[in-house]
């Protein structure tokens, strides 16, 4: 009720008011591009955008071309090797079955950037549905959709990983849907908030004052005004995303042997590094951390760029 | 305010509800054999039989649904079939151990990550802030497993100096139990450092742009006493929040840190009940973690509306 | 050799009965040596001291075995040992794994023990002899013995206790040994001590299934009923002081105990989840002994200087089964061809670092000493594999899943099989699940583990082979994963179970391996040792194959 | 009014703020833009100067430099800023803080953001004598006699308080108490009442004026309403685009503005009591130069009707029009000789039919809060005719909006109320109401950047409309949108952009185009205007016009600037919590007699002529329509108070005149007899 009130007012001088001051643009249809150009070539400025670029891309680089890349064939086992320590044979060592952690390490990146995308992008999509959905319907829509959010939300997110994975047998697409399902009520809730925010705008009111039926509401007129928060917060949950799918596979519950995948290696050899095997470990766990770190840098300069 | 208590507990139940729901019928879809479970590949099938029957697991999913909550309601969490012990004996310790670890990640994590969001706020955009930022949200999203393993390379076995195991050995003091606690707890730090520090900082951030802050500096206050009166008391309310929500994560959310660590946290008791389809062990420990979580959160809101006049007298008023 | 100890042998041979006397005819003829002797004696009930006599009249050319030199440990301290935590309730009927039969050993005793070398002790028996037919066993148990609530153990326990165990009512997990063998009833207390027991059918390994290898058969009061993980009931060395489920137990002396008391005044068994976390507790010297570790898990321990690693040979093995009524290995070539494909040469020297005796397809491990030596080892030999497809009209090789569990090195032992057949054209699909959802219902048609097309399932050891001949193999096998039914086969497994003397095992063995190479339902990659790890000032921990470790004798240098 | 205030004598020692060619940028997605364009100004002691100019021209900056408190993305390119004769921007920072704290202080819009939510108002007031001299302990006893001194009845219970549970007109007072609080030699007011109610605005202005006589303050007066400035300053400077063009004696300015844009600026507002059949509103061609950018030798060139080629060559200089009274234009001498740019009025010709198009009749509604209902709405009825203005005015609170959601059905009414298009009831909520229904009623939102979706281009916003309201398609659709733009002046070749990329005033420009894509019968209008600058309203409130003429439509036009709703209506409807007051003509409700209400309403704003008459006070704030006054909802407030008559019992809406009705006890001889003299005040 309050924000149809009296003149908020704020507009008249919002031009000059000392909080960072936006020019009022004159007319100049072309003006649009000139905006998304600063933007991008703020993007290009901003140091951890090119970091976490570079860094991802290297990844993703790997994934595509990682057997081409690879010294020696991630798969091949060679128990008689196994276990040696870095070398000029093998750069990285190599595992308890005598396999190339350098080739094991490039290539398994490969599963990571196929799964944590699709999942989180799969979040993402029903997670913005979600939210549009109970941010503008409120009532008992939201009210039951939320508790059920909540519910969810009260198992940490490994428990309810593990609970299906062992429910439905691990396997790459159980790990899509699993992350899927458990990060859909996280990102419901950020846009859920957005849309709250948006609703108050009157071109949703203009909307039903021309008949326009709900789901032209959500999908035609508001949805495209809260991308910007679902695409940092897909950026985000994708760094999540490849922390909670290291976690599956470290718990056996992941990415499946003999895939080369990074929390496997790690959930397979962490034991040996007391014994002072700590290659096939350490390199795997630096291959994450650097992955992470990556897209961390990349989201980050993202949603720096969009606040400016 | 009374009322509005009395609807976050009302709402709190349903949630429970529903939770037990999904618990209950989601862990009924875990295949595999109870009895079976119990008595392991080999033993024979006339055994397995008997045994089923004997723990009820041959009944329909709705009666063991309904015997289960009618347990609750009697404060009888059901009893393991593995270890054939209580639930409640084998799920309490374990809570209370996971506590003890969390209470202690909190006691160092909180100050130094409200700490950080501050200081990155008040430096914003410049290259402290984007350390802080990147550097604390990497940290987080690095699997604690990893963090644990190569603290425990670095501290227990190259340089020794601290236990590679968490539990304290049966009846040792207090230091001691610190001592064993100080590594897991330090993984922990280093997950939740980056999203309390990402919370104060974007609180800080806001109330730092907002007019009353403005207000302050014109008035003429030193730029300590703007911050420390009048942009911390509005900004680190809604860390409040978020600290409390990571209470789940903390009670339930460290399997793997427990694992690595071999210390009986609730984390660890979830995962054995998982693998070895201990469903009552596996039903009332995920009800109670949640409701530890919806107790966290609701504490949390209390505070914070405590701490926010907003709240308090609309609310009262 | 003297007259007067020829005298003395011709003495104890008046008294003996006819198999006894075979044995002493072998080993004087030096076609069994010293050691085996001693084994097979030991389950015949010769006493000791008769054995002792009687193997002096050995061949000279026999080696002798003498244990390995350490001075004894020092009284008291508290020794701490490492396990992998009880998968399931501590009730001894129940116990299926070797966490629970390794804390069950602690308070609890049986009435033989079968040492690492699968020889026998007298424990709560003193001796036992057995019909000429070998169905009907006596066993003298021991006077002066009392549980650890002090009520005295009689022949009457004895009874009850196998009673209870061959009751299909009580369903005890010890059912599947006496399957055929004994049944309810069967077993009486002819006096306070003396306990008889009436057998289904000859058997002449009988005394191993009341020995420890029948780890479910500790001797509990008459009128146990459950609870046991209350008590700890037994008459053990130990007794309880405190137990924490999922945590660990700790001892104290059991003052009542019949035998010589513990060396060291406390002992605290702690329970690891993940063997990872054990390495890591003996490493940071959080335990001073781990009864058990794998390659897999342990690898750390072996090389690594503070712990001292002893090893024996175990029966404990991993069975690679085929479905023989099912493509693509219904061709009993493609078997053999897998079986061709097997690097056994790497499987020991890398996956087990060594620590394991090849195997030959069949379960005749080379720790029994019915198994027959003189059968080949079989190779790996690619071209002839290739051949064996070819001729199989698979040259081109086929897919196939390949499932197993998430269980020590099946994982592993999976890839790299996986990767082995792949040189012949053959691409299998791993698909690794949990041990429950693995093992399903154990029940055809509801069990992975047995609907498998090929599966990878872990074997624990076994003290004489005959389960393993009959469950998995045999016709009617309820755990016959490859669907073998071959008459012949089963036929001369009722041979080697009935056949009593050493002389007609091996034959009946021979056979049987041969037999089992030829069609090959089954891979043995290999039969690895047993590894137990202790802190170097740690002397006297005894662990036996199956699992179990007494910590009565250890200590502290 | 000058007359009461001490006229600027020569300065006897140095301004309290001077300027000098002070030129400021911002830092805006990486380029630097100008904000201020070399201003030199300077204030005398207890000297108030006011400083008008439309959005954009940098009144604010200025405000801000003058505190050198500017924007992360700020910088003073150039210039210096003097503060009592000392240089700000040599300061170092503690030096600037004593300053803060000593010399200068600020006021802005919306008090309630500039207090701390958290902290209580006492401490907050406290706070600024615990600073002036090291925390001494008086500052709480202090802190009390700043805010009676500023009418603030209860100080005590207000200092406990928090800023959320007090109205915005208090929380206002208790900003000014705290920058009065150290007797500063200059104050800064940057639009200090907008946002706030007229009666409230009346107050806090008054307020304003006896506090700068107490303490002999001098004002820097930042507004764009020219009203509050002519009560408020002596003295007065116009921007444009971060340049002064004009500056004088308000009263000179006013009377001989002499510079092309003051004119514009003067001829924008309705005043006087000019109707829209009388005369339409001038307005200033073009738009409103952008930050930063490029501008002719003479900033206004491109908008001047009187601009020739040396205004785009040299840059003119601030030539002297009369004792202190400067222009910065070539042609200052007949700057007032600048063309008018819109023609004669359009003729509204008196529609045939008598028959109203709306009729509202026993509406109410009720909104329940946490248990306890609040009624917005009581008993409202009118009706509309076609082709003629509702004007709607009233306090916030006091039901405007949520009549106005109402009847376009964005919101129910209680059950029982009335509400006919054509004779038909209406549907409560829009979406059970027929197509046609839904065309002929449509509204113009107050804030276009809020009604237009920022993601679409304007094509797409009108095209929808059209497409859901008369349900054409492809070409003819075409068609029809491209006669849409024209008719309401809208560039067609910017049908393609996007409305962040147009200026407030096209984007209203879009707004109303969508509300007449249907041909409407009525349009609601709720403060279409109130968030443009006054030569762009000019333009919308023509455009209005015009279209009314047109098209024969009829507007219920919600405003809180009475000058506006007075230029535009044809009757006007006066609401106070959610009861309707007065109802009638628009001039007989502006002309004696009046409902009190309407008459303290009316009073209360300033015009820019200056000329008003005594305000009348009105005692208390809004009461809150949860718990509304018994009897006669105004009787706590009523400057024309009865007695208990008006506690008791509630008035009818009676008809006092033929076609004039109020809800109050008193005759219409006998108000206006009492409207003679002004009432004295309650207490």
């Amino acid at each position: 009720m309050s924000s149809f009130g009296e003149p908020i007012g704020s507009s008249v001088t919002a031009a000059d008011s000392p909080a960072v001051a936006e020019p009022t643009v004159g007319p100049g249809p072309d003006e649009a591009k000139v905006i998304r150009r600063e933007h991008l070539a703020l993007l290009l400025r901003s140091k951890t955008f090119i970091a976490g670029a570079l860094i991802l891309g290297f990844w993703i680089v790997c994934a595509i071309f990682g057997n081409l890349i690879a010294p020696d064939d991630p798969l091949r086992t060679n128990p008689v090797a196994a276990l040696q320590a870095p070398s000029s044979a093998h750069l990285f060592g190599t595992d308890t079955l005598g396999r190339d952690v350098l080739s094991r390490v490039l290539v398994g990146a490969r599963d990571i950037l196929i799964v944590a995308p699709l999942a989180t992008l799969l979040a993402t999509a029903m997670g913005t549905l979600l939210g549009l959905v109970t941010g503008y319907f409120r009532g008992f829509v939201d009210d039951s959709l939320g508790r059920l959010i909540d519910a969810i939300l009260a198992v940490p997110v490994v428990i309810v990983g593990l609970l299906s994975m062992v429910a439905l047998g691990p396997s790459t697409v159980t790990v899509i849907f699993v992350i899927a399902v458990v990060f859909t009520p996280v990102i419901a809730r950020t846009v859920r908030a957005a849309v709250l925010s948006e609703v108050q705008y009157e071109y949703v009111a203009a909307a039903r004052l021309r008949n326009e039926r709900a789901p032209y509401i959500l999908f035609g007129e508001i949805l495209p005004n809260v991308m910007g928060p679902v695409l940092v917060e897909f950026t985000v949950r994708l760094g999540y995303a490849i922390f909670t799918i290291a976690t599956l596979s470290f718990l056996g519950f992941g990415i499946q042997p003999p895939a080369p995948d990074w929390g496997l290696q790690i959930y397979q050899h962490y034991g040996l590094i007391s014994g002072g095997y700590w290659w096939p470990v350490l390199f795997p766990a630096l291959a994450i951390a650097s992955l992470v770190i990556g897209v961390n840098l990349l989201s980050d300069g993202i949603s720096q760029a969009f606040e400016r | 305010m009374t009322r509005f208590i009395a609807k976050r507990l009302g709402l709190g139940l349903i949630t429970l509800w529903l939770l037990s729901v999904l618990v209950f019928f989601g862990t009924q879809v875990l295949p595999g054999d109870v009895a079976r479970r119990i008595l392991g590949p080999f033993a024979s099938p006339s055994a397995v039989t008997a045994l089923n029957k004997q723990l009820g697991t041959d009944k329909s999913v709705f009666v063991q649904y309904l015997n289960w909550i009618t347990g609750l309601f009697h404060g009888d969490l059901g009893t393991s079939v593995a270890t054939r012990t209580s639930v409640s004996s084998i799920v309490f310790p374990a809570l209370w151990h996971s506590a003890k670890l969390a209470i202690l990640a909190f006691i160092i994590v909180v100050p130094l990550g409200i700490l950080g969001g501050v200081l990155a706020a008040l430096y914003e955009g410049r290259f402290r802030d984007r350390l802080i930022s990147v550097g604390g949200l990497s940290a987080t999203t690095v699997p604690e497993f990893v963090w644990s393993v190569v603290f425990i390379l670095v501290f227990a076995l190259w340089l020794g100096i601290l236990p590679s195991t968490a539990t304290a050995p049966p009846g040792s003091g207090f230091l001691t139990q610190i001592e064993y606690l100080v590594l897991p707890a330090l993984c922990l730090v280093f997950v939740l450092f980056g999203y309390i520090a990402r919370m104060a900082r974007a609180g800080t951030i806001e109330s730092l742009e907002a007019d009353y802050t403005r207000t302050a500096v014109i008035k003429g206050l030193p730029y300590r006493t703007v911050v420390r009166r009048h942009v911390l008391r509005n900004s680190l309310l809604p860390t409040i929040a978020v600290v409390a929500t990571q209470a789940g994560y903390l009670i339930g959310g460290l399997v793997a840190i427990e694992l690595v660590f071999n210390y009986q946290g609730i984390g660890q008791v979830l995962y054995r009940a998982a693998i070895q389809k201990d469903f009552p062990v596996l039903q009332s420990a995920v009800l109670i973690v949640g409701v530890v979580y919806l107790v966290a959160t609701l504490l949390a809101d209390l505070a914070y509306s405590l701490l926010n006049p907003r709240i308090r007298f609309e609310s009262s008023s | 050799m003297s007259d007067q100890r020829q005298r003395q042998v011709d003495a104890i041979r008046r008294h003996i009965g006819e198999v006894e006397n075979d044995l002493v005819d072998e080993l004087v003829a030096g076609r069994i040596d010293r050691r085996e002797f001693l084994r097979r004696g030991s389950v015949l009930g010769l006493s000791l001291s008769s054995l002792g006599v009687l193997a002096g009249c050995a061949a000279p050319n026999v080696t002798r075995v003498s244990p390995p030199q350490t001075k004894p440990p020092k009284a008291g301290g508290t020794i701490r040992t490492g396990i992998v935590a009880p998968a399931a309730a501590l009730d001894p009927i129940m116990i299926s794994d070797e966490g629970g039969l390794a804390v069950l050993g602690q308070s609890a005793q049986y009435l033989v023990w079968s040492d690492k070398n699968l020889t026998l002790r007298p424990v709560l028996a003193e001796s036992w002899t057995h019909d000429h037919t070998g169905r009907v066993w006596t066993f003298k148990i021991r006077r002066g013995v009392s549980f650890s609530d002090g009520t005295p153990m009689t022949a009457e326990d004895v009874a009850a206790t196998f009673n209870r165990l061959s009751d299909p009512k009580v369903g005890s997990n010890a059912l599947s040994n006496f399957d055929g063998v004994l049944s309810k009833g069967n077993t009486k207390a002819i006096d306070p001590y003396t306990a008889q027991f009436t057998l289904d059918a000859p058997n002449g390994n009988f005394p191993y299934l009341v020995s420890s290898d029948n780890y479910n058969s500790v001797v509990l009061p008459k009128n146990y009923d459950g609870g046991w993980d209350k008590t700890f009931i037994g008459t053990g060395p130990w007794k309880l002081e405190s137990f924490t489920p999922n945590q660990g137990v700790s001892y104290g002396r059991n003052p009542r105990y019949w035998g010589q008391p513990t060396v060291a005044e406390r002992s605290e068994v702690t329970f690891y989840a993940e063997e990872q976390a054990q390495t890591l507790g003996i490493l940071g010297n959080q335990v001073d002994v781990v009864a058990h570790y794998s390659v897999s898990g342990g690898r750390a321990l072996i090389t690594n200087p503070d712990v001292r690693t002893t090893q024996f040979r175990s029966s404990s093995h991993r069975q690679i089964h085929m479905r023989t009524d099912k493509e693509p290995f219904a061709d009993k070539r493609v078997r053999q061809a897998m079986a061709l494909l097997l690097d056994r040469r790497a499987l020991v020297n890398g996956l087990l670092a060594t620590k394991s005796d090849y195997g030959n397809d069949s379960p005749f491990a080379p720790v029994f000493q019915s198994t027959n030596q003189s059968v080949r080892q079989r190779q790996l030999n690619v071209a002839m594999a290739k051949q064996l497809l070819e001729a199989a009209g698979k040259g081109a090789g086929f897919s196939t899943q390949l499932l197993t569990l998430t269980h020590f090195e099946l994982p592993d032992l999976a890839q790299v099989v996986q990767n082995d057949v792949s040189v012949a054209g053959i691409n299998l699909k791993l698909s690794i699940l949990d041990p429950g959802s693995y093992y399903g219902s154990s029940k055809f048609g509801t069990s992975p583990w047995l609907d498998s097309t090929m599966g990878i399932t872990d074997y624990g050891h076994r003290g004489v082979p005959n389960l393993l001949l009959t469950a998995p193999l045999s016709s009617k096998g309820p755990w016959n994963a490859a669907h073998f039914r071959n008459p012949q086969y089963d036929q001369l497994v009722a041979h080697y179970v009935a056949a009593l003397d050493l002389g007609a095992q091996r034959a009946a063995a021979g056979k049987i391996q041969e037999l089992l190479l030829d069609e090959t339902p089954v891979m043995f990659p290999y039969f690895y040792y047993f590894l137990t790890g202790a802190r170097l000032n740690v002397s006297g921990v005894e662990t036996t194959a199956m699992g179990h470790v007494d910590l009565s004798r250890a200590g502290f240098a | 009014m000058s007359a009461t205030a001490p006229e600027p004598t020569a300065v006897q020692t140095a301004p309290a703020l001077e300027l000098r060619d002070l030129e400021v940028a911002y830092r805006v997605r990486g380029v630097w833009r100008e904000v201020l364009r070399g201003v030199t100004l300077s204030i005398a002691r207890n000297e108030a100067y006011g400083l008008v100019g439309e959005s954009g021209c940098g009144k604010s900056t200025a405000a801000f430099a003058a505190l050198r408190y500017l924007p992360r993305n700020g910088r003073v390119m150039s210039g210096s800023i003097l503060v009592d004769g000392e240089d700000l921007l040599s300061m170092n920072e503690s030096q600037v803080r004593q300053l803060r704290v000593s010399k200068v202080s600020m006021v802005y819009q919306n008090p309630t953001a500039a207090l701390n939510p958290s902290i209580r108002i006492g401490d907050q007031v406290a706070e600024v004598y615990a600073l002036a001299d090291g925390g001494s302990d008086g500052s709480d006893e202090r802190a009390r006699e700043m805010l009676s001194k500023v009418q603030i009845a209860d100080p005590a219970s207000v200092m406990r308080r928090y800023p959320h549970q007090l109205s915005g007109g208090m929380n206002q007072r208790v900003v000014i108490a705290m920058a009065l609080a150290t007797n500063p030699s200059l104050l800064i007011l940057d639009e200090p009442t907008t946002g706030l109610d007229a009666t409230v605005e009346g107050e806090v202005l008054d307020l304003i004026k006896t506090l700068r006589e107490e303490f002999e303050t001098s004002l820097l007066f930042i507004t764009h309403n020219l009203g509050v400035m002519a009560k408020m300053c002596e003295r007065m400077g116009v921007l444009y685009a971060g340049r002064l063009v004009e500056e004088g004696p308000v009263a000179d300015v006013f009377d001989r503005p002499s510079h092309p844009y003051t004119v514009g600026l003067l001829r924008c507002i309705p005043r006087g009591g000019v109707r829209k059949d009388k005369e339409t509103l001038d307005t200033i061609p073009g738009f409103l130069p952008q930050l930063g950018a490029d501008l002719p030798a003479c900033v206004f060139a491109d908008r001047c009707g009187l601009a020739e080629d040396i205004c785009r060559q040299q840059e003119p200089p601030f030539h002297r029009v009369s004792e202190g009274h400067c222009s910065r234009c070539h042609f200052y001498d007949r700057a007032h000789t600048l063309p008018r740019t819109t023609g004669a009025p359009p003729v509204l010709g008196e529609s045939a039919r008598q028959e109203p198009v709306l009729q509202a009749r026993g509406v109410q509604k009720t909104f329940h809060q946490e248990g306890h209902a609040i009624h917005a709405l009581n008993d409202v009825e009118f009706a509309l005719k076609e082709g003629e203005t509702l004007g709607l005015v009233g306090e916030s609170g006091s039901g405007k909006t949520t009549l106005a959601r109402l009847l376009i059905g964005l919101s129910p009414p209680d059950e029982g109320s009335v509400v006919e298009l054509d004779g038909a009831q209406l549907a409560p909520t829009v979406s059970k109401r027929e197509r046609d229904q839904v065309r002929a009623l449509q509204i113009v939102f107050q804030n276009p950047d809020s009604a237009l979706n920022r993601r679409f281009s304007i094509h797409r916003i009108l095209g929808r409309a059209l497409t859901m309201l008369t349900g054409q398609r492809g070409e003819e659709r075409e068609e029809h949108l491209r006669q849409l733009a024209h008719s309401v002046r809208f560039d067609v070749r910017l049908i393609g952009a996007r409305p962040a990329q147009l200026s407030g005033g096209l984007k209203q420009r879009v707004a109303i185009a969508r509300a007449f894509a249907g041909d409407p019968r009525i349009v609601v209008c709720d403060e279409p205007t109130s968030a443009l600058d006054v030569s762009v309203q000019a333009a919308i409130l023509n455009l209005l016009v015009e279209l009314q003429a047109k098209q024969k439509v009829a507007y219920l036009f919600i405003s809180h600037d009475l000058g506006v709703v007075r230029y535009l209506s044809d009757r006007i409807a006066v609401l106070y919590l959610g009861r309707l007051m007065e109802l009638g003509p628009a001039d007989q409700v502006f002309e004696s007699p009046q409902h009190p209400y309407t008459e303290a309403l009316a009073s209360a704003v300033p015009t820019a002529e200056g000329t008003e008459r005594e305000r009348i006070r009105l005692v208390g704030e809004i009461p809150s329509a949860a718990s509304p006054p018994s009897g006669c909802v105004f009787h706590t407030r009523c400057p024309r108070y009865i007695g208990d008559v008006c506690k008791t019992e509630e008035p009818e809406l009676k008809e006092v005149e033929p076609g004039h009705f109020w809800r109050c006890h008193y005759s219409a001889e006998q108000l206006r007899e009492l409207q003679k003299t002004p009432p004295k005040p309650r207490v």
